[in-house]
């Protein structure tokens, strides 16, 4: 496999959109890529997402476009179910040890999806945050890509499995597929390995796994999204009732010495962003409380605070709030705070509590070789600036081969 | 082997003392554990949270260095165990600071040789739950029963000063869960969803804000009755005092009729273990906690 | 009067136990919200931090607030930036209390130092003696009516052992209790050496 | 020409639909010169039968007739020849049940991919290809030298106009920085001496200080730039990082800027802090011993006055500028009155230190700063009208974009009230600057891509783009400088770039049919299209994006592209079976954008979600491109129903043609007269906004719509075309 990668290859980590979008300015620069992702599908996390902050446009959009400029690019080479275990050597000459997991379905699967009929078992999807379950031969999600079905090792060796493999016409299922480990070689490498939601469960107070109604801002997007576990309906899991009284907690976890220490910079906005979703569900009865301690609408994201701050249906309240209870017989949230503007005490009610979830470093940077960080592996990001950052990542990733190439030649 | 420790008891758990029942059912539970606990020689108050307008800072971490350094004289080498939620914490804050302060325990050093006293920063400072938890833990703990508490719902009442802001490692801060553990280890009933675990009864502002702090009892018992407990379970003697003491001034003001009683682990360890209702201190309450005499002046059958 | 003048937030910085601790809030009233006697006091810990960096000294010191702190620690575990207000609020009391500004009835402040002399006589708090010292404290009359509506609870105590006629008579004491006066008074010599006050 | 057809037959099409039948229309109506049938055809066999066509066969042209061309795209790669694709599985099988229905469309659907197959051509690069891969950068900032440093690092040559005779911009002028790296605790040197000096010693690096751009002209990889000093260079794109100014706060009369040296901005405490440490305040020399700093001042406004936005850096300018005074004697009292601190990521690590430090931040409003330094405010937090007397004050005011002149009304005044000078002085028939986004910035409107930019070739980094510090500055302007990189290389190559990136394809133009109407230069997102003498267009192609929005705009179809024309969709809408109107079948023509609404009906197949069998969908590279023609040709032919199915357009568009749907929708408004002339009813033809998450939602509306064309009854053109 050494062959599919050489000294003039840039190694793209992480298939989100700051690995897809290093990989392809450079790619499209006319550089050879090598793009891993650890799981089935492209997209990463703002695949997960209903819409963006401040235009409320759809991620998916953007990554139709990304997904056309790839399919068209023969320069990126893509594997997914891709770990980077190693990575050793130093710029001009890295030696890379990936560990590709079975995927059990091969490029013939036409993602036709009999073999998710013919599959009993069912498997939490993390595609929705674990929020509801699906088969355990699955297609990600609709713009998955590759448009390819898997089956999940936890099917391996079971009658499923088999049931899986018969219905398949096409040959596409694969049981003797097994872990691989290979080394491949790369010039440059790109670490685009995103962010991953701070433990909510960690935050205790906020009662995150004890109650129900607690759930977090990358949960709440999948309630809105219309393929997520609800059909688009914000209901709270506890007995889904409508969810139109609604609390959005900043700074759960970020800006927290007991836990991060950073501002991871998104909340604020998708908070923000989060209040426009009920307010399109229930109209003049949505009521969205957001408790901050500083709102952090940077640059000209100003105006979507600003157009916030002017619906009605949206209430800021200056307070870390120090706990949630729980009501029993509503099972509605109460926050208890102070509003620390003036102090004025609350116990307030909501009917659900969404924990603006703070960002952190999915996957450790190597550290025995230095990589380009990019995206949210360097810093914590939103979209758009992820995208700034990767774009500057692939340039320096293309320095550095065109280097090499200049000292062969 | 028998586990030996350095007795820091305090002044509450002594004879005579408001919980002198606590240090009766301790030294009951330790001897089925066959844990040794020597009380410090001359061991003194830790100052408690309580005493700070008198006396600053530095004769509070004075006091507890005090009880180090004794403790490093006479019984090197074992660690000082705290059965106090105040004493703990006063001493593990002063171990903490000392630690972390070369000034300051120049300082402390400099007082503590007016009592003739050094204090060479070796000491390890525990609560007796952390002794039962990590070095006896959970099974050897249950080997020992001989009567589990059968049929009797306790709410566990962690309180405050044995949870934060040091807490037993491993437990969260808002739900702890070792109370409850230690209740289902020895036979009983953990109410797991009672809701005031944490809640702070008012500590030694009981005297001084007597109405405030009713209140906050008057709600931690309350939420037990909620629950359907028959009695509280605490690891601290300021929580226990309040919380069964002060009822009958609430039944007195409010003609509520709370009668709840309030135990210490150590007693529903020894009771399991098969301590007699004196040796548990089980006459050491002013709500009687009717059903767990009754297990324990049953005779049981001797163990197989 | 110029507000935000830092005067007395450096005093605090200097005088205060963990004083240093105060320029560090960000006001997000976490402590405020967590704090079990919150509804009685009429300024919250973020607000005491916010005022003495504005200057307010008067206000600060002779505010009640500092004086409902149980020492819970609920705020300490919560902040967000780890400051030990429990520490603070009691530093400030003490040092209003030392200054002579805190309020003279404040039954806390009283208590408090009931307390310490309480156990710093002996080396061991005299429970009993203590019980008799806040009962007592307005005077016999008031004593003996607190006495009087209390009297079941005492007796109940006695009769479970858990107070001791005794120890008014020959209370628990530590061997070298001189021994602990002498090392308490040079600890004190040290602190207000090192905090600055005249004595 | 050599046409070639293949069937696949997999994934129920051959369970569902007579593949026989289908194999029949597409040699005898279609008139493919080889027509073969597969039962999998994206298998190893199948793409080998396919290449065997090509290879062996000599197809030129060829026509899959499987799943939509959205899938399988690794399978059915053929770069070499022309392809069409008949959508059955998506667009058929998988959102119909089996029945003559179903069948109807998957005929109807080989019928249009072979009458598009045989109007298409495998693109090729055009003659317009400008090979000069330089990149001019217009400013020698940060921004500036980041961006030539970084090329020139690539192995690109980079040419550097600064209007000052000194390098260095703005970052030049402060005393330290805020810190970008661990532990952000305290302000760091600038850098901007190495980096000046790294890019003086660059050989790949050429300087033109003291100099402007008088006149840019061209195309990418061809760009003419004609600098101030008579100088004339060839450059292959641009990168403009043309700074910022500094709101001038004398704009804010309630803070008395100008009535007293002791009330300064930013930049004034910078030159301070240059001038001596500590620094001592302008009146009378003496050191500082209580400074204000007022945040957002002219910022975040509300009343319309001064600048609505947030400048991003300045509570961390605020923060640092306060650290100049606690460093050098921690005595003097530094109080920063903000309303919300922003300091995002590990600027909150910034924040405690300058707490750490004893910088005092109270959350205020301050209404007025008299000229004797009294600060005046609301405190927040104490809920009290309060003032602080300081003997230096420091109004944190914002950033104008140095942007140039706003080309939709080139006298506009910046936020200072300056009259605009022009930046780039570009020779285009679009005007003389980059178009805007919001508030003078020349940011990109898309989230997905910051570097989208509506005047190919020529990328904008650091604040004039959007509100920024120096760390996001240096990191934009190393993006930007791929792009311009980028650029030049697609520009080589005639390839397009983003969002059609690789297309090679570009206007063709009949001339002589023109008529001098304007609309495409006009129209033009991308100002891709000058005028010449005649008034003429002149395409530069490297300019174009291909969105095909000038092909719809002309009214006598003179404007094609080798694969995507106004016969090539044409055709198809002609090649639909119309019944006639005995048979009491609909026929509903869908107009998609084949970047949203196109993949929301393949997802909509994914997930088999049925939907009305009287559709033929065509995809389309934009609404913008839908030239009226089709509509009436359609509507000629019989066709009951047409919907245009596009991007949402607005201020918040999502169109990736930037005005594609919103053109669409003007011109759609219009065509209610060609209805009235047809006697036609107006639902007839109607405009929808379509999202790509719009997978329930959009069959939803199809069938609506079937629903509304079979209330007002099937066209009564039917059988007249």
């Amino acid at each position: 496999m050494r062959d599919i990668a050489t000294s003039q290859t840039i190694l793209v980590v992480g298939g989100g959109v700051s690995g897809m979008t290093a990989a392809l300015e450079a790619a499209e620069c006319g550089k050879q890529v090598l793009l891993v992702e650890k799981s089935p599908t492209l997209g990463g996390r703002t695949a997960l997402l209903y819409r963006y902050f401040p235009k409320l446009c759809h991620p998916t959009c953007g990554l139709e476009i990304n997904l056309r400029r790839l399919k068209g690019n023969r320069n990126v080479r893509v594997m997914t179910m891709a770990e980077v275990v190693r990575v050793e050597g130093r710029r001009g000459d890295y030696s890379v040890t990936l560990r590709v997991a079975p995927r059990f379905v091969n490029e013939n699967c036409t993602a036709c999806g009999a073999c998710a009929e013919a599959v009993g078992a069912e498997i939490p999807n993390p595609w929705n945050y674990n929020l509801n379950r699906m088969k355990a031969a699955y297609l990600p999600h609709a713009m998955a890509y590759p448009q390819r079905y898997v089956l999940d090792a936890s099917i391996a060796g079971t009658p499923d499995a088999e049931k899986a493999r018969t219905a398949c016409k096409y040959g596409a299922i694969d049981l003797e597929m097994k872990e691989q480990t290979l080394t491949v070689s790369a010039g440059a490498v790109v670490w685009a390995t995103g962010w991953k939601p701070y433990d909510a469960a960690k935050i205790q107070p906020y009662g995150y796994g004890r109650y129900a109604n607690v759930i977090t801002s990358v949960e709440f997007e999948r309630l809105a999204d219309p393929h997520g576990p609800t059909g688009g309906r914000i209901v709270r899991p506890s007995d889904g009732k409508e969810a139109k009284n609604i609390a959005f907690i900043q700074c759960a976890g970020s800006r927290d010495e007991n836990h991060l220490r950073h501002c991871s910079r998104i909340c604020c906005m998708a908070s923000l962003k989060h209040t426009q979703f009920v307010r399109e569900a229930y109209g003049e009865a949505a009521r969205s409380t957001i408790y901050y301690i500083d709102i952090r609408a940077i640059d000209r994201f100003e105006d979507f605070y600003r157009k916030v701050r002017a619906d009605r249906t949206v209430k800021f309240v200056k307070s870390k709030p120090a706990r949630i209870a729980e009501d029993r017989a509503s099972g509605d949230v109460v926050l208890h705070g102070v509003d620390t503007e003036g102090y004025h005490r609350y116990a307030a009610q909501h009917d659900l509590a969404v924990l603006a979830i703070g960002m952190e470093t999915a996957v450790p940077l190597p550290q025995d070789a230095e990589v380009f960080p990019a995206g949210c592996a360097a810093d914590a990001l939103d979209v758009n600036r992820s995208v700034q950052s990767s774009t500057a990542a692939a340039l320096r990733a293309i320095q550095v081969v065109n280097r090499a190439a200049r000292a062969e030649s | 082997m028998k586990k030996e420790y350095a007795f820091y008891p305090g002044c509450s758990s002594q004879l005579r003392g408001s919980a002198s029942n606590y240090l009766t059912s301790v030294n009951s539970m330790c001897q089925t554990l066959e844990v040794k606990m020597t009380p410090i020689p001359d061991w003194n108050c830790c100052g408690a949270s309580i005493g700070y307008a008198g006396s600053g800072e530095l004769a509070r971490h004075v006091m507890n260095a005090r009880n180090f350094a004794l403790s490093e004289k006479h019984l090197p080498g074992q660690d000082v165990v705290a059965t106090c939620a105040a004493c703990w914490l006063g001493a593990k804050e002063t171990k903490q600071k000392l630690d972390a302060s070369r000034a300051l325990m120049e300082d402390t050093n400099e007082a503590l040789k007016e009592a003739g006293l050094r204090y060479e920063a070796k000491t390890e400072v525990r609560h007796m739950v952390e002794v039962l938890i990590e070095d006896i833990g959970y099974e050897e703990i249950r080997k020992h029963v001989v009567k589990p508490l059968e049929g009797i719902k306790f709410a566990g009442y962690v309180g405050c000063q044995t949870n934060r802001p040091f807490g037993i490692a491993g437990e969260s801060f808002e739900n702890p869960m070792y109370l409850d553990k230690l209740v289902e280890t020895v036979g009983g009933e953990a109410l797991v969803k009672y809701e005031q675990k944490v809640a702070c009864c008012g500590g030694a502002l009981a005297f001084s804000e007597p109405d405030k702090s009713q209140k906050q009892i008057k709600e931690i018992v309350e939420a037990a009755y909620d629950q359907g407990a028959d009695m509280i379970v605490t690891p601290c003697p300021l929580c226990q005092a309040n919380v069964e003491i002060y009822q009958a001034e609430i039944n007195r003001k409010q003609g509520t009729k709370l009668d709840m009683p309030v135990m210490y682990y150590s007693q529903l360890l020894a009771v399991a273990y098969g301590a007699a209702p004196k040796q548990a201190g089980l006459d050491g309450h002013v709500i009687q906690p009717k059903k767990l005499q009754d297990i324990a002046v049953k005779v049981v059958p001797a163990r197989k | 009067m110029s507000a935000y003048q830092g005067d007395f937030l450096k005093e605090v910085e200097a005088r205060v136990e963990e004083g240093e601790w105060v320029k560090m809030c960000m006001q997000c009233g976490v402590c405020a919200g967590s704090c079990p006697f919150g509804p009685h006091w009429e300024h919250s810990p973020q607000k005491i931090f916010m005022m003495i960096r504005a200057g307010k000294r008067e206000e600060v010191l002779t505010s009640d607030a500092m004086w409902m702190c149980t020492s819970c620690y609920n705020c300490v575990v919560r902040c967000p930036r780890k400051l030990p207000i429990t520490q603070i609020m009691h530093g400030l009391a003490t040092y209003a209390h030392r200054l002579g500004l805190a309020p003279k009835m404040q039954p806390t402040r009283r208590f408090s130092v009931t307390f310490w002399s309480n156990l710093t006589r002996t080396g061991r708090v005299n429970e009993l003696k203590l019980v008799l010292q806040v009962y007592f404290r307005n005077g016999f009359a008031a004593g003996l009516k607190e006495f009087w509506n209390m009297r079941r609870v005492g007796l109940r105590l006695l009769a479970a052992k858990r107070m001791n006629p005794f120890e008014l008579v020959f209370p628990h004491r530590c061997k070298d209790a001189k021994g602990i006066q002498r090392m308490l008074a040079k600890a004190c010599e040290i602190e207000n050496r090192k905090r600055g006050f005249s004595q | 020409m050599k046409t070639a057809a293949y069937l696949c037959g997999g994934c129920g099409i051959a369970e569902q639909l007579d593949t026989a039948r289908l194999a029949a229309i597409a040699e005898r109506e279609g008139k493919v010169d080889l027509v073969r049938e597969h039962p999998f055809l994206c298998s190893a066999e199948g793409v080998q039968a396919i290449r065997e066509g090509i290879d062996k066969d000599g197809a030129t042209h060829v026509m899959l007739a499987a799943c939509s061309r959205r899938a399988k795209t690794e399978a059915f790669y053929f770069p070499d020849v022309a392809v069409a694709r008949a959508n059955l599985r998506e667009g058929v099988v998988w959102i119909q049940e089996k029945g003559e229905a179903a069948q109807e469309m998957a005929d109807d659907y080989v019928r249009m991919a072979c009458a598009e197959l045989k109007r298409m051509q495998v693109p090729k690069a055009g003659p317009d290809t400008g090979k000069s891969k330089r990149v001019l950068v217009v400013g020698g900032g940060i921004s500036g030298l980041t961006a030539a440093l970084e090329a020139a690092e690539a192995g690109y040559e980079a040419l550097i106009v600064e209007k000052e005779a000194a390098l260095g911009g703005w970052a030049a002028r402060l005393h330290r920085r805020i810190p970008e790296r661990a532990p952000f605790k305290d302000p760091a040197e600038t850098g901007v001496p190495a980096l000046v000096d790294a890019v003086t010693r660059n050989s790949r690096i050429k300087l033109q200080l003291g100099t402007t751009v008088a006149q840019t002209a061209g195309a990418p990889g061809r760009f003419r730039v004609t600098l101030s000093n008579g100088r004339t260079e060839e450059v292959g794109a641009i990168v403009q990082a043309s700074g910022f100014s500094l709101y001038d706060a004398a704009r804010l009369a309630e803070f008395s800027y100008g009535k007293s040296p002791d009330i300064v901005d930013q930049a004034g405490l910078e030159a301070l802090a240059k001038k001596s440490i500590p620094i001592r305040r302008p009146s009378d020399n003496k050191e500082v011993k209580q400074v204000v700093f007022v945040q957002c001042a002219g910022q975040r406004d509300d009343s319309g006055k001064h600048l609505p936005y947030c400048s991003g850096h300045c509570c961390a300018t605020s923060m640092k500028q306060a650290m100049y005074f606690k460093d050098a004697n921690p005595a003097v009292d530094t109080v920063v009155i903000y309303t919300d601190l922003r300091v995002p990521g590990n600027g909150e690590d910034f924040y405690r230190s300058a707490q750490a430090k004893g910088v005092t931040f109270t959350k205020g409003k301050v209404s007025a700063v008299e000229a004797d330094g009294a600060v005046k405010f609301r405190d927040l937090i104490l809920d009290e009208d309060t003032q602080i007397k300081a003997d230096l004050v420091v109004l944190a005011t914002g950033q104008v974009p140095n942007s140039g002149v706003n080309i939709d009304n080139p006298d506009e005044p910046d936020a200072n009230g300056a009259k605009p000078i022009s930046i780039l002085n570009l020779e285009y028939r679009q005007g003389s600057d980059l178009p805007r986004l919001a508030h003078g910035f020349s940011d990109s409107h898309f989230i997905c891509f910051p570097y989208e930019t509506r005047r190919t070739g020529i990328y904008t980094a650091g604040p004039v783009r959007r509100p920024m510090d120096i760390a996001q500055a240096v990191e934009d302007a190393t993006g930007a400088a791929l792009k311009a990189i980028q650029a030049t290389e697609n520009a080589a190559l005639g390839r397009a770039a983003h969002p059609r990136s690789g297309d090679l394809s570009f206007p063709l133009v009949r001339l002589d049919g023109c008529t001098q109407c304007k609309r495409c230069t006009v129209e033009c997102p991308f100002g891709a299209i000058d005028e010449d003498e005649k008034r003429y267009p002149v395409f530069n192609e490297s300019r174009c994006r291909r969105c095909s929005t000038c092909m719809g705009a002309c009214p006598v179809r003179v404007i094609s592209f080798e694969n995507y024309s106004v016969d090539s969709v044409g055709a198809q809408i002609k090649a639909v079976g119309i019944p006639d109107e005995t048979e009491e079948k609909p026929r509903i023509l869908i107009l998609a954008c084949e970047n949203d609404a196109y993949p929301a009906l393949d997802m909509a197949g994914l997930q088999r979600v049925k939907y009305s069998a009287a559709v033929r969908v065509i995809p389309v590279r934009c609404l913008g491109s839908v030239n009226q023609v089709w509509v009436t040709d359609a509507l000629n032919a019989g066709y009951d129903g047409i919907m245009l199915l596009g991007c949402k357009h607005g201020d918040d568009y999502q169109c990736h043609f930037v005005r594609g749907s919103a053109l669409a929708a003007e011109r759609m408004s219009k065509i209610d007269d060609t209805l009235k002339q047809l006697a036609l009813e107006n639902e007839r033809v109607i405009t929808c906004e379509a999202a790509i998450t719009d997978i329930a939602r959009l069959p939803r509306l199809i069938d609506e719509y079937a629903q509304t064309i079979e209330r007002i009854g099937l066209s009564p053109l039917k059988g007249f075309a």
